[in-house]
């Protein structure tokens, strides 16, 4: 039985902030009162209580957040073959570029003369980002993958409000991410679904078949999220453009084809890129992250103010912008993430991205191949940046993808994404990343392997996984039903 | 490359595996015309080492550094915070997850949201929080949309001209699309909203106004609410500067349905405006609405305790295009910051802190009226104020500014009527050595 | 049952480092090559192989030592009632001052002038603890407390070999720490035990019996390792005093008494601080510690050389001192825990450093009065820092110190020190410290007394644990016999 | 007080358990004339904020900073240090554990030491290293109190006078009590050390040389190790520069019998010295008598793999005064910090980069020569070496200084026979346009 890095020590339980404390203690170092006490001048109708917050001395809150990280994995502690999120290394250093004093510290309404530094970044990852897609102009506003969706929505809505048009069916594939669909009807776009090929991907007849003059276009994902590439891209884009809609492309599987594909001759007009995947921003535990939109040359003026410019070797905010869908963040979006994206580029440089790409590429398809004859392979051809299984086989013993899922958390391992997209029943969606060395991989695959043989012989175990954790399977079902969101 | 860990030998290895010859081959099926002709133009790559001096020079071009005092908030606070707060959630478990999809190996994230949820809800004065939205401009603008849901039929929010001005560029991108009515409520002599107009918008879902609004004046929530829910709308409020309600009273308490706004504040760095965090509460009865992603308490399989994404038939990943909102990826670190620094308070602080921010901007308030500056609005402030100046101000500000002081906003940029009006911030974070300085220098 | 923090989780396995890697891979980012190459140019009888270090990328390196970190237990992870070793909080900011760019990269050879700022934090930092003890002079120099002891010995030597005396027995007690008879055999001195008083403590009488005009003096440790004040200290140093002896003070439990003790008003000559203990810098898994001295007037010219002083508002380095013993470190001592400590001192103030001592002894007091019914209590006195309980009830029922040492650690707690000092057969040794609450405290106590319980009960568990650990008992015995110290 | 957690409730509950009024009388026992009297004089209690201004004041008292460069090594020495060793020794688990008696609880640091010492004897092509000692100087005092336990009757020890002078007065100060001889080798012409005189010592039990030495001289340790193991001593070698093994061949290959040195070019920050890290080794059959501590392999009682502190019956705590060294705690972290650079170097990237000092010190060597400097010795040398100057050099180093750099360090302060010779250090992190800057200004 192959083993992963999953094993049973010892952890430390803590209980909620509030079950702890005493009134009166305080983690925070109070600043000198250096001026005359004033607040007792305050209309006692507009004064408040402090909020009933519990009061902790500093070894409490370290005790605290120390002993909950234990409870978590990150991508330091392992192997995160989560598909569709990227999950590849986060560079320390990155975190340190964003967190240098100037930078950290820089208050975004400064006069433009005050901020070239943080400007100069801001115009140079643009720059770099439409160079990486093909792309003409870049908005780095929005902060996170879905927010640059809506712009792009908004972009084709003002588009065509401009040319006097009234359009609002969108055509999505069923593949497509959540955020898709909903980011359309957030413009009061309707989706309508494309089914995609029994080979995984678009059939360009289809897409003719529904693209007519109400119909504003097409959301793509490219590669898609089954890992393989639009092959019919160039047609597909070019029926929608021939009927005068415009092409959307979700980017966020950009780690594929870094320096292979140019996405602007592939016929996309706006796409957005999730910096937080394909650059390396760390995730967070779920955010924050950053979601440029990308677009070609008759749809810049749409973008999102405010943009960076230059004028004789200054970088200045340009707010006039007539034809732009408006503002989409508080300032410029999520800047701190953005430093990063930019940090781990001037790392890499144009050489490293297009070789990063090639081996999450070869990451992919060696788990493909490596466990094609274990778990069934939602397509067979070869993949990009990820791969899909599901659980067909092992139906037959009654153990689910969730199953298999939860037997990997034993044994150290991230599970992949599952039952997802759902064209795949039973998906197990499997996106290594390039950081991931073979020495890894083929541990990854043995367990896999033995997780399956095991499943054939004797599945309890794998319905009882996991066992290791601090907590067991979880009930979702009492947790929606009847809500508990605080303390 | 040091991120890049195939050896050569590992990559045939790894291509004899996969059936191909060389890297390149892996691409074959990209068809011709899709592809990247020449190479990209990009920078690097560097060394980490020349990469950091890359970022010494770009910083230093920042007007920008501890040395500085910038007494400028308008959305973007500088507070002080505590070390542990960074070296605690940098930790690499929290920082390197994903979103806590698989709860049992993502406890550390789910109790820490939980707990943000709780302590903002509590700061709030509200019955529920959500994990965080992109920021307060798009949180206002989706406590809108989401009003809008509530509502139903109706069509119509008006909000105050007093929000941050950003904040309502924002709105109106959001609601540019649905056919939805817009309304700006004007601001009155006081600095305060004027809601005299309420009883004559038709189909008015909800009302927002922002406390401490954008000048920095506390508004009256509590005859606003009722006003505004007398005409049956919903009373949204929103805030920039969370520090305030360590002092004031909670919307909550005020009666407000929806309350949401920007946590940067509480530990984040100004970082030129972002990431910051979007807090987001409301009552229980419209939790089913709410946007965003929610953590729920809940037992496992042996009856332990545990803490799961909950509600998610509302989210895009499940309910697609009938999703209350299109949030995925949302500012999950941000929210366990904020969660950390406010627990790093505690009560007791939180109210120290405020009572501190009150009473330096206070001082510099006083000092420069006494300087002969003239309040714009004479309603109460926090820590932040409007003054005008007799004389041209923009001649002292350039003396501050040389003196490493940034003296204020001027207002002519977001509202005309206001030109050479100053917009005045002051923190914990300012010691009265500068202020001094700045009263000093204000009407030489 | 009382259960503590201590649960079961999931953590991650992780070979040796050379038990990874691939030839080729590197996690350091080479500097550019920008002169040229020069190295062939090298003798081949000089020149080497690269010694046999395996080559990681940057993601393995990461991973090894983050899941590494999870097998250790630090006072961030939880309580450390370590006697004789003051585990307090270590305030993250101190390591973020030590680390300050200006401090953290300065050169210890530029001149004076060039240094001010790490010379003026040496300057403060001797009047400091000159303050703290109540002593005349200091030197920051020896790296641990250990170095300390050999300086003060030293210094012993040097003055009586000044003074053309020929002395070379030394008195310790039977209770010192194991690096005072060991400190004083490395400068040629015979130690004369001191059997400690029946109450924990030594008898003026038993020294004036031993001391003599062969004899350098005695070491004493004060508060001792026992728990207790040496009560007859003034008579004690009287006695060794009046035959012209010397008295070294070992202030490794100055946690008990700052504020509190005038140790010059007590006699002693020369003590040395553990500032890796009362003044909280982090014991690192091993060190690095600093070990100052602090000296009376008569013995201020032995202290090692240089020293920092300051003239005319400027601060410089001394180094003419010819009754000196001379160098103890190659610059000046461990300089970045010196700046911890000192960014401690100015952290608490002399107020709170008081506070802390009080509430010290009032934590470990609280403990000993709260198991005094379940553990055999060594001397039945009030405490100082720690306090001192035996198994001597335990043995009973087969149960060791050892096997409840281990018992604790399943409850996430690390254990006491267990059989130190000598004088108390199976001795455990608890001190809180004073930055443990009165919540931590009761549930430590509520689960020390359940697992005595237990131990009546049955044993056997207790005699297994620790359960929930990565590795369980280790067999120290093969260790020592056929030692593996290299892999 | 934030460190403090008790609050007044608590204090007096926990006073009605111990039987207290106040807490002054836990303190009852102590008699009057021991106790302090007044308050201690010491400066705060500071905020975290106005600490951090105090440290930035300081700092800025010193010259150092990343916009400087120090040409000088003697000791200490300027290396680049990956971002990923600071953050992953620094977490709180190994760099907030004590020593790891409790060995369950502390694989850990226990492991990471274990690796740390093999990675050292690696290094030094020695067969066993221990844990770690204070640093260099004191390890080679320690190395010699060793070599004098090994030779038992024996009593002189020699070492050369090239090595740094630092480390031979912490000799000196070591073995001053006990009544050895300790003889000091002359330096050759050629800055090696002569040797010629080791016939004529008797009783000696040990020869030590340092390498390179601290002319930055690589001594002929093959040939030294014959003429030292021919009149039967022990050859003892140390180092201050590590980094020197990436490129030179290690001692063990030269036969040394124990080998020391300093470790803090491996990612310990200068720090004005300290900490730094004494790397200590030996051969195998010498390891029952080496001082301080020391981590074996073994296994549990279910036969998995683990680690412990072993041979603890040399030490302290055990043998008290019959110990082999007095060390109690040592530099643990610095040893983990050493284990974690050498792992991120590795075989290849130390190679680079050691050829990388070779290299740019050979560039400034020769282009000083060039603007007229001499060599003082004309042996092979790593990244240091002394040069003379024809005119006053003084001159155009407070030019340098001006600029930025300090251009080597003069070696009267050291050797009187020295005078006017100026010893340079150029590593890794100088770029050419210092060099060309230094080589600029020399001989202006
Ligand atoms: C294919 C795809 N599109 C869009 C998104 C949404 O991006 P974000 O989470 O940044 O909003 C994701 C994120 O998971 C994705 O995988
Ligand atoms: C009482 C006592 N004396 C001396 C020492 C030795 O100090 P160090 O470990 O710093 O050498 C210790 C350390 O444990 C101690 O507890």
């Amino acid at each position: 039985m192959t083993t992963g890095p999953g094993r049973s020590g010892l952890i430390m339980e803590e209980p909620l902030l509030w079950e702890k404390g005493q009134p009166g203690r305080t983690a925070f170092s109070l600043p000198d009162q250096d001026v005359p006490e004033r607040s007792k001048e305050i209309d006692a109708n507009l004064l408040g209580e402090a909020p009933d917050f519990p009061d902790l001395s500093e070894i409490d809150v370290v005790r605290h957040y120390t002993r909950l990280s234990g409870w978590n994995f990150g991508i330091d502690t392992g192997m995160y073959p989560l598909g569709s999120c990227t999950m590849k290394y986060n560079p320390k250093i990155n975190e340190k570029m964003a967190a240098t004093p100037g930078i950290a510290s820089s208050h975004p309404l400064l006069d433009d003369e005050l901020s070239q530094g943080s400007l100069q970044i801001l115009f140079e990852l643009q720059s770099f980002l439409a160079s990486l897609t093909g792309m003409d102009a870049v908005s780095l506003q929005p902060a996170a993958g879905a927010q640059g969706e809506l712009a792009g929505m908004l972009a084709f809505a003002a588009y065509f409000r401009k040319n006097g048009e009234q359009r609002n069916k969108i055509l999505i594939p069923d593949t497509a991410h959540g955020t898709n669909p909903s980011s359309a009807a957030l413009c009061g776009f309707k989706p309508v679904q494309i089914q995609s090929g029994t080979d995984g991907i678009i059939d360009p007849q289809v897409v003719a078949e529904l693209m007519d003059e109400n119909t504003v276009g097409i959301m793509l994902t490219n590669p898609n999220t089954l890992g393989l590439f639009e092959e019919s891209i160039r047609e597909i884009t070019a029926i929608v453009h021939e009927k005068g809609g415009l092409v959307y492309g979700d980017g966020a599987n950009m780690n594929a084809v870094m320096g292979i594909v140019d996405f602007k001759r592939c016929g996309i007009d706006i796409m957005h890129l999730n910096l937080h995947k394909t650059f390396s921003t760390p995730h967070g535990g779920g955010g924050p992250g950053a979601g440029p939109i990308c677009a070609v040359e008759k749809l810049r003026g749409f973008l999102p103010t405010p943009h960076v410019t230059r004028k004789d070797g200054a970088y200045y905010l340009e707010y006039n912008c007539p034809e732009s869908i408006g503002r989409l963040h508080a300032f410029f979006g999520n800047f701190g993430v953005l430093v990063k994206a930019y940090s781990y580029i001037l790392s890499m440089g144009a050489k490293n991205l297009k070789k990063a790409s090639q081996l999450a590429v070869l990451n992919a398809n060696y788990v493909r191949e490596s466990l094609r004859n274990d778990l069934y392979l939602a397509y067979d051809k070869p993949c990009m940046h990820e791969c899909v299984f599901s659980d067909k086989w092992q139906q037959e013993y009654q153990v689910s993808t969730l199953d298999m899922a939860k037997g990997l958390i034993d044994h150290g391992y991230h599970p992949p994404t599952i039952y997802f997209p759902l064209v795949v029943p039973g998906a197990i969606m499997i996106e290594p990343t390039e950081t991931e060395n073979k020495d890894d991989l083929d541990q990854f695959i043995a367990v896999f392997k033995d997780l399956i043989r095991e499943a054939k012989e004797d599945g309890e175990r794998l319905r009882q996984a996991p066992l290791r954790t601090k907590v067991r399977r979880l009930d979702e079902t009492q947790a929606a039903r009847k809500p508990c969101l605080t303390g | 490359m040091r991120y890049l860990p195939h050896t050569d030998t590992e990559i045939a290895e790894m291509l004899a595996v996969t059936g191909h010859d060389q890297l390149d081959d892996l691409f074959a099926h990209i068809p011709d015309d899709c592809r990247y002709r020449g190479e990209m133009s990009l920078a690097g790559p560097l060394s980490e080492w020349s990469l950091t001096d890359r970022f010494q020079e770009l910083a230093a071009k920042n007007y920008s550094s501890s040395a500085k005092a910038v007494l400028i908030g308008a959305g973007s606070y500088s507070h002080h915070t505590p070390e542990i707060v960074s070296s605690l959630i940098s930790r690499s478990e929290f920082l390197t997850a994903y979103t806590p999809y698989q709860p049992e190996m993502s406890q550390g994230t789910l109790q820490g949201i939980f707990e943000y949820q709780t302590l903002t809800a509590r700061l709030l004065g509200m019955e529920v929080a959500n994990a965080s939205m992109y920021d307060g401009a798009s949180a206002l603008a989706e406590a809108l949309l989401m009003a809008l849901r509530i509502a139903r039929k109706k069509n119509t929010v008006a909000i105050s001209a007093a929000i941050h001005p950003h904040y309502r560029e924002v709105v109106r991108t959001y609601l540019q699309a649905e056919s939805f009515t817009l309304i700006e409520l004007p601001v009155k002599e006081d600095g305060r909203t004027d809601l005299s107009s309420l009883q004559n918008i038709d189909d008015l879902a909800a009302v927002a106004l922002q406390s401490p609004n954008f000048f920095g004046v506390i508004e009256d929530l509590e005859k606003a609410g009722q006003a505004i829910h007398s005409v049956a709308a919903l009373f949204v409020t929103c805030f920039s500067e969370p520090f305030a309600y360590g002092l004031f009273r909670s919307p909550g308490d005020n009666g407000a349905d929806i309350v949401c706004g920007e946590g940067q504040s509480f530990g984040m760095a100004q970082s030129f405006g972002g990431p910051g965090l979007g807090m987001f509460a409301c009552k229980a009865k419209h939790q089913r609405t709410l946007p965003g992603r929610l953590v729920g308490e809940t037992v496992d399989i042996e009856g332990s305790r545990g803490y799961v994404l909950t509600l998610s038939t509302r989210e895009q990943h499940i309910r697609r295009e009938k999703a209350t909102s299109n949030i995925c990826s949302n500012q999950g670190i941000c929210a366990l910051t904020a969660a950390a620094y406010m627990a790093s308070l505690g009560a007791t602080g939180l109210r120290s802190v405020a009572r501190l921010n009150y009473d330096k901007a206070a001082y510099l308030r006083n000092g420069l009226i006494e300087a002969g500056g003239k309040l714009l609005f004479n309603s109460p402030t926090f820590n932040e104020f409007v003054l005008c100046f007799p004389d041209d101000f923009e001649v002292s500000r350039e003396r501050l500014l040389k003196k490493g002081i940034v003296a204020g906003i001027e207002l002519g940029r977001f509202y005309k009527e206001y030109k050479n009006a100053y917009l005045f911030c002051v923190t914990e974070t300012t010691a009265r050595v500068v202020l001094d300085t700045v009263i000093g220098e204000a009407c030489k």
